[in-house]
């Protein structure tokens, strides 16, 4: 057994973490956060053209063929620099949705551009609040034209191409591409609470797409992006974790109250303990979520959910702890602890909340009636 | 056990009742509803201007700083005269968001230390809603352990001194100072001696905000809003008529305004329960209202039952208040309690409106964006006037009789403990 | 407002509470967990020749007719001793159910020997594992005959009377009185989690039995019993979880490790401040339990399972948390800790278990559609 | 990645597999499979002398002691072959309880600290089943606090002793000792010298418990148990030839043997989720099998994600063991998460049974009772071996580099460190 990533996955991770290091460094985040541009362009320039995000895709369509135990270990280090890149929406998600279900032409039209950086690519599903489910979608294609309004939708001022559940003429759900520089579509900004992965509300008339994927089988397929962004996506949540707790390790070390450093009190001995404690059981389901993915296992849709809940947690409990270490200094706009707050609340919602992955790991695990 | 007034208590329910109905600012009401966590917002007009105006309002007709004495600018009630006074006055009493560090903890500290003539000066000016309080205690390097603030404070001995001998000279920074930019007076703790023991070094003084030499920078907020300040202060000048208490007695002087602190009823601390509970009948899901879900409906009952806890220790609070004993560190609970609440409610909520939850949009989201305000505005709650840590040593210690913790700063000049600084060296 | 109990109330407490460190011992809870008995008879003749368990009962029935509150006061009492007592099944189910159902000679012929002790009541309802509900219900009563199995019975051995919920001879399921005395009733004690209060299952072939309260209304009655048992229980365990507190509290003061008192590590001391918050919310809820079952509230629903839900969970976690804080010897059967951690995990699942309550809170509290 | 022998792998559990295969007492299979947590319990055989014919089995044939040399007793194996056997070995590896604390704490120590006549007798017999070993440290006063302990070895100087000149005179009390009744030999720390820093008086001998002077007492736990003992001595006797290192020496030689203990891999640790989540398809509710329960569900997964955790923290240990490192303080984590998950689950099973949550009859209750087990086991789990807070600071100081706390023990001669006694003086 080698439950382990290997010498050379592990060198690729340090090349990466060594790019961000010097690209990526906060002020590029906070770039971000402050401005109008939904995300660095130069960075995602520079990452793409680097090859890194195209780790998962084969050579035929532009990328590396290199695996997805890679592009987990670069989502890790993405997460970790709080990089502001579309990489949920895009490398995540559109990308995989194509891998699984876009025709030769699809693949070829797209993929290439999408591996390189070169395009942007999002997965517009969410209508109203509340859970998504079948019921909640009113988004209609008739005639190879759909209309309707989709919000919040990840990168979507950014993004060349959507690809969009809705209503299909014969009633059921189905999934479509929808290139976004395409008549009647209309984009507008919305403010969520990662100002640092911004979203939007694409409204749709009468704009043409195309069918991705076996028409009635939108929800099939998404349930298997999802367990490929879910894996994808908890990397970067013990990457954004790891980086969390450590910022509040060394805080405690750093700072005095009572002649002494934070770091000896048990309370926060302790609350540091839990952090870690959570970041090593979600970091080890992600490897499992990694090895099942790259296996593309029977268990993914059981690895992807374990991942994906305990990377939540453990990213949400670090992010929340690292201010209450860091105290006052913690709640400032000027720390950074708050960027982690933010990307752990938003990580938690994208690809559905905790509630919705929980259901989803018990029904993958529950044993059949004998 | 019973709700009922005493006849004296209904009697003054009643008389509150009818002067509000008579006088308070109604066009304010919606937006007073509405008014966020942790701050006054008003949009149509000036918050501080309307503040002012509904406090001298109060004042002159005798509903100001209730339990202090007539002579103070006061009405002389009892606790629970006041506790009624609140529940009257409701929403308005968000109005009083600028007093309530001059009420609360600026003003028993100058009742308790001034002289008489500061006191019948400062205090009806505080009353009448004429000057607002801030308090210049937390630093950089002293938040939980405040008894290490840094702030200096030397006596000019020059008796030839062009501004005055025997001026305090003030240099250092305060930090967290809530409503720096509107106050007219701070209360203002200073090391005069470093190298006498922690907490025998320190002096209180009270200052003029528009003093020379004291410049204010607001803090920028995770949440995006700016409440909290920084305050420098450069070679600024109080006389030492100004000083309150004796010179090294600043933290006896303290100790004054941090008990008053804690004794504000912690049963007010909103914990987002009963928007939580709306959110739930509002939210859809396949099999109706989220509210039918057992998930949910589990996960609200353990909400309901702390917000319900906090409700009803208010009222003993409150019963004990009319028997005239006073609240103790027991109220330490509620802000325990509720920020921890209301951080766990905003993620709840967000998760149960799903993609939706990131919305912050007010435009857009669930409920105005309420659960998102609440995400990012409760982790200050948990840290802010005594940290989650700090109040369970403080229930683990006064209310439980547990032993403090090993002092490292103990029998030890102040200026030889252990700092971040001499760690490097 | 005064929310809060009287003097008078609290000098009843008080003096409760003398006669329970006098007569109930540790050393009597003890005798009852080593022993066959089902509950220590003397301690039971004796609260009830001092009318405490009658509070609740009118006159005329052989009670005191003082009230809920000061019942509620005994019963916090009883809980913090540990009394080895059937109070759950006999004073705080089978005589309210007798109050809230009985017909006049009903009561007569059973509240005064149960208010001053000579009897001893109890409600058989579970059958079956998993929550009790209709479906899981099979004894029948066919021409007055009652036949099924019923287990556990709380004090099911020493009990002379017992309510049971079955099948009625309409379909309905309803209340029944059957008189443990009649013929073809079996006992058989169980061994259960908590051997101070001591179970059995019984066993009912042809028993002759009568109706009480209407036909079809079992359910009904059921849960109205069970909302004032909820409250008068809430105060045994708030009492209990008292007891754990302040025996970790007072460990922790003369424990010494590592040359300090163990009660000045952050770890024990934040541990016990969370204990005495759980307990302190959950008093506040049972103080207006208290209040609502005291002027019979339409609020006692939500106030019941509120004290309820609140008094469960602070004294499951103020009894695990003093084995904790006592280390090694908290886990000896000769340390008293474990008895309350037993006792905690009974009186959680006595009258249904949390998760039937936080269901009933909500259904309670849940806003009516506009 | 991958879960694939190497082929040197392979070939080791194929042969490993085949002689299990020949050789296991499949007669105590059903037995052994619902052995309860904690502790081998046997009914249809004395569990000593199964634990004993299986060991001498393994022995003869070479699969015993796999790591230790072969001039020990041992097979030379490497660790990862170890962790190979134990899965191979499944259900029969209940059956070396009685000899894990020799395996995983004594042996080792002896093995680093005795001389070499004394590990070619004492190790083949512990390898071959014959001895059993017990580790006396724990004291009533020294639990956390291991190097308070306070048991007296005093030499016997006086030349004309009848017993013998340098013998070692022991009086004190031992506490938690697993097996001591079975014991054949223990591994005892004693304090020699009162007067100097707590953990420089300390040494360490072999004791033959057969020894006159040597009282077991079972402890009657609270699960109704008796696994831990109490052992006292009076005017024992251990030859100095049973020291293990020099005279004051002990707490060094006691690292060793807690460094081995935490070195066991903390993955075999059972959580109780696999039964739970049996449990949760059996139990019916109103509206079909408690699985399908929203509530159940969201509970169930956030117990299912802390098991396969645990369960994925142990295969990267053993990849790691396979390439040759040595596991660290990170397998803290195993028993500190499935203690407490442990209790939890068992109180979540009991809230799903209902009423019948309350039976602990095995005959009665659901699963055999497994979770009223659970519940009156768990606690233990929580404190033996390192308490969950001791656990916490080994997290936070050796994983995570934080300062120890202040040491109110540190500088100071044992005899004049605080106490109980000492406080009450």
């Amino acid at each position: 057994m080698q439950f382990d990533f290997s010498d050379d996955q592990k060198e690729l991770r340090d090349g990466v973490r060594r790019l961000l290091d010097q690209r990526c460094p906060i002020s590029v985040v906070r770039a971000v956060a402050d401005g109008e541009a939904g995300h660095s362009a130069e960075l995602w320039r520079e990452i793409g053209e680097s090859g890194f995000l195209a780790a998962a895709v084969p050579e035929q369509y532009g990328g590396v063929g290199a695996g997805y135990l890679e592009l987990c270990l670069v989502a890790q280090e993405l997460g970790r620099s709080l990089a502001p890149l579309p990489t949920v929406s895009s490398v995540y998600q559109a990308s995989e949705a194509l891998l699984i279900a876009g025709s030769d032409a699809q693949k070829a039209a797209w993929l290439p551009r999408l591996a390189s950086g070169a395009a942007i690519g999002t997965v517009a599903l969410a209508e109203r609040p509340g859970e998504t489910t079948p019921g909640a979608i009113a988004a209609t294609v008739r005639g190879g034209k759909l209309s309707g309004v989709k919000i919040p939708v990840a990168d979507g001022i950014a993004a060349d191409l959507a690809i969009v559940l809705a209503k299909d003429e014969a009633g059921g759900q189905s999934l479509f591409l929808a290139d976004l520089g395409a008549a009647g579509v209309t984009r507008e900004g919305v403010k969520t609470i990662d100002p640092t992965r911004k979203h939007a509300r694409l409204s749709f008339a009468d704009t043409p797409v195309e069918p991705l994927g076996a028409a009635g089988q939108g929800w099939a397929l998404l349930d298997r992006v999802r367990d490929r962004a879910a894996v994808l996506t908890a990397f970067e949540q013990i990457g954004g974790a790891e980086a969390a707790l450590f910022m509040a390790r060394d805080y405690a070390l750093q700072r005095f109250a009572f002649g002494r450093q934070i770091g000896s009190f048990q309370a926060i001995k302790h609350m540091l303990a839990d952090m870690y404690v959570a970041l090593e059981l979600a970091r080890s389901n992600c490897y499992y979520g990694a090895w099942a993915l790259s296996v593309d296992s029977d268990t993914l849709p059981a690895a992807a959910a374990s991942a994906r809940v305990a990377a939540t947690q453990a990213y949400q409990l670090c992010s929340a702890n690292t201010i209450q270490v860091h105290g006052g200094m913690g709640f400032t706009w000027e720390f950074d602890c708050h960027l982690h707050y933010r990307r752990s609340n938003y990580l938690a919602l994208a690809l559905g909340g905790a509630s919705l992955w929980e259901s989803r790991l018990i029904a993958a695990i529950r044993p059949r009636a004998a | 056990m019973n709700f009922d007034d005493t006849p004296q208590e209904a009697d003054f329910r009643a008389r509150a009742a009818a002067w509000i109905a008579n006088n308070a600012p109604f066009e304010l009401g919606p937006e007073l509803d509405v008014s966020g966590f942790g701050h006054l917002h008003l949009h149509s007009v000036d918050r501080i201007a309307a503040a002012k105006a509904w406090q001298k309002k109060k004042f002159d007709a005798g509903w100001a700083a209730l339990r202090w004495p007539r002579e103070y600018g006061g009405a002389g009630a009892s606790p629970i005269e006041q506790v009624i006074w609140s529940e009257e006055e409701g929403v308005f009493g968000k109005l009083s968001g600028p007093f309530n560090i001059g009420f609360g903890m600026c003003g028993p500290t100058v009742m308790a230390w001034a002289s008489e003539e500061q006191k019948r000066h400062l205090l009806p000016r505080l009353a009448a809603g004429e000057d607002i309080w801030c308090q210049l205690f937390s630093e950089p390097v002293a938040g939980s352990d405040l008894a290490g603030i840094r702030t200096k404070a030397v006596q000019d001995g020059d008796p030839g001194s062009e501004a005055g001998a025997g001026d305090w000279i003030i240099n250092g920074q305060k930090i967290w100072t809530s409503g720096a930019r509107d106050a007219d007076w701070g209360l203002l703790i200073t090391r005069t001696d470093p190298t006498v023991l922690k907490h025998r070094g320190l002096t209180m003084f009270f200052l003029d905000m528009k003093s020379p030499g004291v410049e204010i920078r607001p803090i920028w907020q995770m949440n995006e809003e700016s409440v909290f300040n920084e305050v420098y202060f450069t070679d600024v000048r109080i006389p030492d008529a100004q000083r309150l208490g004796e010179v090294g007695q600043g933290w006896t002087v303290a100790l004054t305004t941090l008990m008053n602190e804690r004794m504000s009823i912690g049963g007010s601390m909103p914990t987002g329960f009963p928007q939580l509970l709306d959110l739930c009948t509002q939210i859809e899901t396949e099999n109706g209202p989220a509210i039918d879900d057992p998930r949910v409906r589990s996960q609200l009952a353990r909400f309901a039952v702390r917000a319900s806890g906090l409700q009803y220790s208010a009222f003993r609070s409150i019963s004990a208040l009319s028997r005239g004993e006073q609240p103790g560190p027991e109220n330490s609970i509620g802000k325990l309690v509720a920020g921890a609440m209301m951080q766990d409610i905003a993620r709840f909520a967000l998760d149960l409106e799903g993609e939706a939850g990131l919305l912050q949009d007010k435009e857009l989201a669930p409920d105005r964006a309420r659960f998102q305000e609440m995400l990012l505005r409760s982790p200050a709650t948990r840290i802010e006037g005594g940290s989650d840590e700090v109040l369970r040593n403080i229930i683990a210690e006064r209310v439980l009789g547990l032993p403090a913790d090993i002092r490292a700063d103990k029998d030890v000049p102040f200026d030889q403990i252990p700092t971040a600084a001499s760690a490097k060296r």
